[in-house]
């Protein structure tokens, strides 16, 4: 084993392959679409749309770090949006009280998981599938089973003005990706959640608070999703509520291929991100080169497929790799 | 709503209009149009993106290829994006259409209030955006901030499929309809059906079930049979759109009721084939997935002309059972070229008359 | 005498360029005892891996069950067929399964669609159980016995039946880490006599030398990935054999502790009173500032215990602790605080509760240490390699790299981090049970050494062990803990092996261990 | 905790508490639905109606056994479903061919799952969530986009036989789910498969074939998984490809409310059964009481997390209950 050099060094290949094959599949797409694929124009509306999806799957970090799962995030991002949405276009209140009780909504619903996979000790992926349903009930009750229009566009034009062609937005999700990279990478917090998640018992007779940690992160979560969910609302300006159940595949598509790169074994929140940019560059560049649409989901699905094995096998043959 | 069964002893009655007007579109399509005509030759070159609500439905997609089709005639490229059933995508499908100074963005689908703010964002960049497949527009406003919208006639669809299961019954059904709650339009269909059941069948019953489209495949067979057990006296099973009976279908039989009569709305080819073979499916009320796609392709055409656009135009509709299913040329081309309705490339013909090249 | 096993230059190198075994020449004859005896991190788990089909070994190697020669790596199918049965070093029973289907594992193996006719699988299990004194339902969950028993039972299990003719070698790796001497003993003895009525060839490895001694009747030794020696029992002594392990004499294994009066009367900084929970009835005393409290009795009488109930407050003890002055209520205060209060404890259970496996070393050795710094505040990666680096030095790990991913250390050295871990917390009340399990001759009195040395400084400790030597020669005083209470307490010149083993006896009612009620 | 009663006979509370909340919730239907609930035309066709559900949840035992998840059964299901309709309405195979062609399908996709996940080694959860997105495209680009018609009414007429007013495919379900039974609870295969879900080191260590068992399970679930989809098809004698994803979440909360049951912690067959039969009367109830449509998410999703917690409770409440 060759001690002396950190692992740090070692394996940059498979911690940032990724990155790698983003680039060939730019160029791909540049080649195919030269004149429409790689311009300002698509590239910044390309990223100005990726909010959503980065939020949610950001929002899958926190749990999965610490050996957790949450199923439940469609349908806290929907009761949130829902919450946000009713409030505000039917009952009148201002967008941002209604704003403010969507995401207390949210924290909620991560208390109420936490409680039941920390504290009463359910299998949280079990618990979470059935948080989900339950709440996308919810929301068609709050919405009285109608699409919610006229959301005040104080909160879209927040989130959707331009900066350097970006949106708002899109700088919102980035920065909360690199406050949790700074959390989890540099603070005791975060390295406390990491190791919990890789051996629980030890790190609570180490004195860890597991319990606590863990019940943080279900909220961390839910008030992730729950933001995205207020995104929706701002972006849109109605909702349809029972429309987004659709984005759990691809947000557990974006965080599980992150957990691949960077920090391979961790969930990690610039893999995640870099995962979410790296699949909707395929997607837009698929449009544009115009192929048929079931390419998209075969690309998606192969992406997540090849890339993380990839980083499996490289990870394998690098000098770190364990039997 | 359900309706008393107060005199459910006497025999029914079946009032003309209603005869009327399933004889009128029992027969073949006229294709007409009240558009004017204009000048299409400075548009060739233009680039059209289309949105759809989902690739993954058939519907949809048939509409997508007769767009294409239809622009391509007069030199006009469209580009598909799929909004993959959310609004998130949807909302990436548009602005990335603005992104492209596409030079019109049609919507097939979703609501317009579910992506108002891009359409907001459209206008800035002086891109028209048209709705389509989404709301009765016989009914429904234009939208604010919307160039053009275009649908099938859910109100009419609904009546139609009402006044066929009045005849049929001879003034005297009692009927449970499935609509999907999530899809305004299987609503207006719905509000429709029990309007015109209401007003013209006295001695009928109606029971409404929703089942939301996530839930179809696992909720629309015990929904379907549960309710045939319940109110064993139903012969007539409405889901709105023509998919759903791939679920209510075998929960139908499987409730061991071969005296159900199912009709439904759509006329995509598989479900026509099954109406042909004598499936529980026993009238169909068809849209002209052709003239839709075409008369889309005209407010697009018109809107990059600078040109008013028509806001109340739907595509032609026309009733299948087993009287005339028999006349029809049952295959892809024919689903996709009109055969069915005003006759192969009608709506081609049609509109060539109309754009000026 | 037929070899029943035969190695010839066996080599393995886990990582290209740091061979592990360079080299091995064996011979396990039918019906005698070959030890093999080294040092943590030497390569005898290794060796057992490659036999069991575990681990490839490198090209070149030769291994001969029997007459047949195994190529490249060997199928766990071949070596069964062989009639060669393992026991590896601390794998624990799985828990969530009943201990009927842990004994049947080796059956499992043959993945067949047979039907199991459970009734009488049952039976003839408990019938085979008993047959060894093992007082287990089998139908108990497997995840409810005490290491004592599993180890028992794995051993059992490995051997099989009296009836089984197919058994040619049984391979022993550390099989009585977790057993207390009387049981080793008695487990060795059957081990021993099996060898010879069933004629089988048997390799025990272990670091308890004189059990070594007392069992075997060849003793190889592995250095440095080779064979340095290979002795007929009957020409060795302890210290010979000692100095073939360590490559050098040890004078003494006991750090001669400061006169016991001086810490004795020093200031309590772990007080208990009517600790209770588990199988621990009525438990109460002190441990001085600088004093170290050996506590010990036989497996059940609830001794095993103490080292959790003082630390966990998921067991629900009651009674009432203080630790530096800090009331401490045993069934409620956080870890967190006990570890802020200067409570340290090194369970016995590595894997399961002292060693998180797929992270490196550095990590490990970091956790307790988090709580230093400002919740949120930065962490120094600096700070934390010097940390790191120093446990490893300070303990002689092997491979001396914190990076090393924890779970590919030998068993010994992972030990070692477990130590290093919590003695670098500086702990006020250092709480350790079996603290040299599976750690060899060498860094056992190392080990002994810096806790002298830590006790010295002032750090009260709590040895909880069966090892009555060491704890005769280690600790100031020694509680004996029978039916959860104690019932002797021996210190200064009363205080060896002897009484102390005589003493246990006197407490057990029955010579026949019971289970252990908190694993 | 008292380790002299066996394993079997404690716990029968938590084992098989679901029952006693089932003839519960029946008991409430029948009160609420008088003369529609509780009637054999009724029960017979809910039963009916099931044996998709049953297969597609059943299927995810032999994985979740092994310590493995697929998330793919879904789009396994949908390619054989496509695969045998297409062949068999459009190319015109007789059916019985098309439908060996479907099943083999199937298993091919099984292999490749457990050649990814056993032999490569990645994580099963994030290689098959790809598999299942790019398996739906592919169904979508066999199907040629459209809705398949006119299979052979013979799969239709085998499967749809009434016998005791139940359909046949509801028996072939159950057989499967009783053999099922047999084989994890009463046979080598079966005992050493959830041996390696419980500790495949140990495992690994006793010489069990790890490798091998994982192998076949994937291949098992993806068997089962396509043999849903050939109800499917036969069943409804059509298929729209995209149309039967939405049954991923069900058949899961089927399964993993069947693992909190029956042998708690594992996942196991006849709990799976259960829970399937007890959300599903739950549905039809709730049409018969005549409730909204938003009703019944709500149930689903609190059905799943109320029978899991008290399971759990239960659990720990009783005698061999362990933190
Ligand atoms: N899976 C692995 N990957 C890399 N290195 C390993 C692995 N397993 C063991 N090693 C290394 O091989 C060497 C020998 O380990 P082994 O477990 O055989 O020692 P041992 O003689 O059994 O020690 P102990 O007496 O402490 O059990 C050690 O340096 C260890 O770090
Ligand atoms: N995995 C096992 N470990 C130990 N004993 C078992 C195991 N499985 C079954 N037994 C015992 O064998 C007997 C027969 O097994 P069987 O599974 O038929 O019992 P059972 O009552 O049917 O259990 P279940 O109702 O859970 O299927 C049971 O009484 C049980 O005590
Ligand atoms: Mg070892
Ligand atoms: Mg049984």
């Amino acid at each position: 084993m060759d001690n002396s050099t950190p692992l740090a060094w070692r394996s940059l290949g498979y911690r940032y392959g990724i990155v790698a094959v983003w680039v060939v599949e730019f160029a791909v797409f540049a080649l195919l679409a030269p004149d429409t694929f790689p311009t300002t124009a698509n590239l910044t509306s390309l990223l100005s749309s990726q909010a959503v999806l980065l939020l949610l799957a950001l929002a899958l970090v926190p749990t999965l770090v610490t050996g957790e799962i949450d199923l439940s995030i469609a349908g806290t991002m929907t009761v949130t949006a829902t919450m946000t949405a009713q409030l505000n276009a039917v009952q009148g209140l201002s967008i941002w009280t209604a704003v403010a009780v969507g995401l207390a909504t949210a924290a909620a619903v991560g208390l109420v998981n936490a409680f039941l996979a920390v504290r009463i000790g359910v299998e949280s992926i079990i618990v979470t599938l059935g948080m989900g349903t339950l709440l996308i009930g919810l929301s068609v009750w709050i919405s009285d089973s109608l699409t919610i229009s006229g959301v005040s566009p104080a909160l879209g034009d927040l989130l959707n003005t331009p900066v350097l062609r970006v949106n708002t937005a899109f700088y919102l999700a980035i920065g909360v990706g690199v406050a949790m990279w700074f959390v989890y990478r540099h603070t005791v917090f975060g390295r406390g959640a990491v190791f919990i998640g890789k051996n629980a018992e030890v790190a609570r007779l180490s004195g860890l608070p597991v319990a606590r940690t863990k019940v943080l992160s279900f909220v961390a979560t839910a008030l992730l999703a729950g933001a995205a969910g207020i995104v929706v609302v701002g972006i849109a300006g109605g909702l349809q509520p029972t429309s987004l159940q659709t984005l759990l595949l691809p947000a557990f598509a974006a965080a599980f291929l992150g957990s691949a790169i960077v920090e391979p074994g961790t969930s990690n929140p610039v893999g995640t991100m870099i995962a979410v940019l790296f699949l909707a560059t395929g997607i837009s560049g698929l449009v544009l080169v115009g192929l048929d649409a079931w390419i998209r989901d075969v690309f998606y699905g192969a992406a997540v497929v090849v890339a993380v094995t990839v980083s499996r096998i490289a990870a394998m043959a690098a000098p770190s790799g364990r039997a | 709503g359900a309706q008393s069964q107060a005199d459910s002893g006497s025999t029914g009655s079946v009032p003309a209009e209603v005869t009327a007007s399933v004889t009128a579109h029992r027969g073949p399509v006229q294709a007409s149009y009240t558009g004017s005509a204009f000048d299409v030759s400075g548009l060739r070159g233009k680039r059209v993106w289309w949105v759809t609500q989902y690739a993954g439905n058939p519907f949809l997609a048939s509409i997508g290829r007769n767009l294409t089709e239809a622009l391509g005639s007069v030199g006009v490229e469209v580009t598909t994006c799929d909004g993959k059933g959310n609004p998130v995508d949807a909302g990436a499908c548009i602005r990335q259409g603005i992104a492209q100074h596409a030079d019109a963005i049609q919507v097939d689908g979703p609501e317009p209030t579910t992506y108002g703010e891009s359409l907001a964002a459209a206008a800035k960049a002086g891109i028209p955006v048209l709705s389509g497949a989404a709301v009765d527009v016989t009914t429904t406003p234009l939208f604010s901030g919307l160039a053009g919208q275009t649908s099938q006639p859910f109100g009419l669809t609904g009546e139609l499929a009402a006044d066929w299961i009045v005849q049929d019954s001879g003034g005297k059904a009692d009927v449970l309809f499935l609509t999907a709650p999530d899809v305004v339009g299987s609503v207006s269909e719905q509000k429709a059906f029990a309007a015109r059941l209401d007003r013209t069948c006295p001695d009928c019953s109606l029971s409404v079930k929703g089942v939301t489209l996530a839930n179809w495949a696992n909720d629309l067979g015990p929904t379907t049979s549960s309710e045939l057990v319940k109110n064993p006296r139903i012969t007539y099973v409405v889901p709105a759109f023509d998919p759903m009976t791939q679920f209510t279908d075998p929960a139908i039989l499987q409730a061991g009721r071969n005296d159900v009569k199912v009709v439904t709305v759509n006329g995509n080819l598989p479900f026509l084939q099954e109406l042909r073979k004598g499936s529980p499916i026993k009238a169909m009320v068809g849209i002209d997935l052709d003239a839709l796609a075409y008369l889309e392709a005209d407010q697009l055409l018109r809107a990059m002309a600078g040109q008013p656009t028509l806001t109340k135009v739907v595509a032609p509709v026309r009733i299948f059972d087993k009287t005339n299913v028999g006349d029809l040329k049952l295959d892809g081309k024919a689903a996709d070229d009109g055969s069915w309705y005003a006759g192969s490339g009608a709506s081609a013909d049609l509109f060539a008359r109309l754009w000026k090249r | 005498m037929t070899a029943v096993i035969t190695l010839r230059d066996v080599r393995k190198s886990y990582v290209a360029g740091v061979p592990v075994l360079q080299g091995v020449d064996l011979d396990v004859r039918a019906g005698e005892v070959t030890a093999l005896v080294g040092a943590n991190g030497s390569g005898k788990s290794t060796l057992v891996k490659i036999l069991s089909g575990y681990h490839e070994p490198d090209p070149g190697s030769e291994v001969r069950f029997g007459e047949r020669s195994m190529e490249g790596r060997i199928h766990p199918g071949q070596a069964r067929a062989a009639g060669v049965r393992f026991v590896h070093q601390d794998t624990r029973m799985v828990a969530g399964m009943s201990v009927l289907e842990n004994l049947l594992a080796e059956r499992l193996a043959t993945g067949s669609l047979r039907r199991l006719d459970w009734p009488a699988e049952r039976r003839r299990a408990q019938a085979f159980l008993d047959e060894h004194g093992i007082g287990v339902d089998v139908r108990a969950d497997a995840g409810s016995l005490s290491l004592a028993d599993a180890a028992k039972i794995s051993i059992a299990r490995a051997a099989g039946p009296e009836s089984d003719p197919s058994l040619r070698a049984l391979i022993l790796d550390e099989p009585t880490a977790a057993l207390g001497r009387e049981d080793a003993g008695s487990m060795l003895g059957w081990v021993r006599d099996l060898a010879r009525g069933r004629n089988v060839g048997v390799l025990l490895i272990g670091h308890r030398l004189e059990e070594i001694l007392a069992t075997a009747d060849r003793v190889a030794v592995l250095r440095s990935g080779r064979i340095v020696a290979d002795t007929p029992v009957t020409e060795l002594d302890h210290d010979r054999l000692v100095e073939q392990i360590v490559g050098r004499a040890i004078e003494s294994y006991y750090p001669d502790r400061a006169e016991e009066g001086s810490a004795a009367d020093a200031a309590p900084v772990l007080v208990v009173e009517s600790l209770r929970g588990g199988a621990v009835r009525d438990l109460s005393f002190t441990v001085a500032a600088g004093e170290i409290l050996g506590v010990t009795g036989l497996p059940g009488s609830g001794f095993e215990d103490v080292p959790y109930l003082l630390m966990d407050p998921r067991l629900g003890a009651r009674g009432a602790l203080t630790v530096a002055g800090r009331p401490i209520s045993p069934g409620a205060t956080p870890v967190r605080a006990r570890v802020q209060a200067g409570l340290a404890l090194v369970p016995a259970d590595r894997k399961r509760r002292a060693l998180a496996t797929t992270v490196s070393v550095r990590a490990n050795v970091a956790i307790p240490h988090l709580r230093r710094f400002r919740s949120w505040g930065r962490l120094s990666a600096r700070a934390e390699q010097r940390l790191a680096s120093g446990v490893v030095r300070d303990y002689a790990v092997s491979p001396a790299n914190p990076d090393v991913t924890a779970g590919n250390l030998s068993g010994g050295n992972q030990q070692k981090v477990v130590i290093g871990k919590w003695m670098s917390t500086r702990p006020r009340v250092l709480v350790v049970h079996e603290p040299t399990q599976a750690v060899d001759i060498g860094a056992k009195a190392e080990i002994f050494r810096l806790l002298a040395y830590a006790a010295a400084d002032g750090m009260a400790a709590v040895v909880v062990s069966v090892e009555y030597e060491d704890l005769a020669h280690l600790c100031d005083r020694v509680l004996v803990v029978g039916d959860g209470r104690v019932v002797a307490e021996l210190a200064g010149d009363e205080l060896d092996p002897e009484s102390l083993a005589t003493a246990a006896y006197r407490s057990g009612a029955s010579g026949l261990p019971e289970l252990a009620h908190l694993r």
